[in-house]
């Protein structure tokens, strides 16, 4: 399930109910991003999520679609948060459940990696000395190069 | 066409969308983002290092190539950072 | 922080409160391991989990300092239950906290790999047919080996 | 010396755990476990594939020349499983 949403969400409940339908699920793997209360040692007053409605839903759908075709997975839940959020507030949340471990690790991680650079959304960051745009990291698109499949 | 801006794309061009009418000869990605760099000093800034712009056609991503037509929706926009 | 108890442990409340109290987390990895309700298609009654008290806790008190050494990391949480428990239950929680995302997973994962190879545990099913110890995976040996430190 | 079995070492073994108090000569891992399978059927099942039984000496996992001392304890058990 793909959600993309402007309030906080409840990570304990999220994760406390992912998966639990399913006797056959044997392994949940998740992720949480949270606001950090600095960036580069200035302390963050506020971080804002703009993103671009109705293509983030489809790249995320997509992104999902594609790690179900790599690992056989139960349940994935993908909560991402737009909007104006403080330091500690959770940003995005990616669960992943299967029979087994590995599956869900690589599957969390593939649904992270793409997320960040395949997903449109844009962080400005606010601090006592005005906002930022965020930029992107190379290391972002080295992770996600890991997951590529190449032609052999 | 529908254009919309993102990010500091739309905050240097100064809005988030319009309605834009190219001139025929502009019938790519390239040439859109070639001449929208011409309306203004905001656009310019904006495209001024046109590998620092993604661009999305009705929601998919598009590589520079790609054909525009009359009633796309194309979104420029920085290097995603979300998540 | 490492607990090796008997009783279920509440998965929403374990991970919705992790890592809450630093302000410099900006990620949360996490692993529970559920009883699935059936082994090799027959169904499962029970799980039964016996372990070496004082050893157990020993080992991963070992293998946090190990990850520890790896990653920068923040908090780490391992559950690890013993007894029985039934198909649906909480079996392991490994949750890691750090500043950013690719230390939390890689940590999360090598806790989880490591655990299984060297904490002293052991698994009894229980089906219809009988009970019968678990054999150790060859996959997870090699899981586990992803990790080793080989001399140059 | 304490010995202590785990699994199905203890159970082909038929306890948990027990004080022996082996030969003089028998003074590493692999000659601990090798006096152990001679001491009777159950020892000998359990301990038929020693390659199979992982052995911590004072609650560190040790390999088959590691010395056994009197005061030591010994645990015999499987490959591990949890997780």
């Amino acid at each position: 399930m793909i959600r993309v949403e402007e309030p906080p969400f409840d990570v304990g409940a999220e994760l406390g109910a992912f998966g639990r339908n399913d006797i056959a699920v044997g392994a949940v793997a998740s992720f949480v991003g949270y606001v950090r209360g600095t960036e580069a040692g200035a302390p963050l007053v506020a971080l804002t999520l703009e993103h671009y409605p109705g293509m983030t839903e489809r790249q995320l759908a997509a992104i999902e679609a594609e790690a179900r075709t790599r690992w056989p997975l139960k349940d994935v839940l993908v909560i991402h948060r737009h909007g104006r959020m403080l330091p500690g507030e959770p940003i995005v949340l990616v669960a992943v459940s299967s029979a087994h471990r590995q599956a869900a690790f690589e599957a969390c991680q593939f649904l992270m990696d793409w997320l960040k650079t395949k997903a449109p959304f844009w962080k400005l960051e606010e601090t006592a000395e005005g906002t930022q745009w965020v930029d992107a990291k190379a290391s972002d698109d080295d992770a996600a190069d890991r997951w590529r499949k190449d032609a052999p | 066409m529908k254009l919309r801006y993102f990010a500091w794309l739309r905050t240097r061009i100064g809005r988030g969308e319009e309605m834009l009418d190219p001139p025929a000869e502009v019938a790519t990605v390239a040439a859109l983002v070639a001449w929208l760099a011409t309306l203004g000093p905001g656009y310019a800034a904006a495209l001024a290092e046109p590998k620092l712009v993604r661009v999305a056609v009705n929601q998919d991503y598009v590589g520079p190539d790609h054909p525009v037509r009359r009633g796309d929706e194309i979104a420029l926009f920085p290097p995603v950072t979300g998540g």
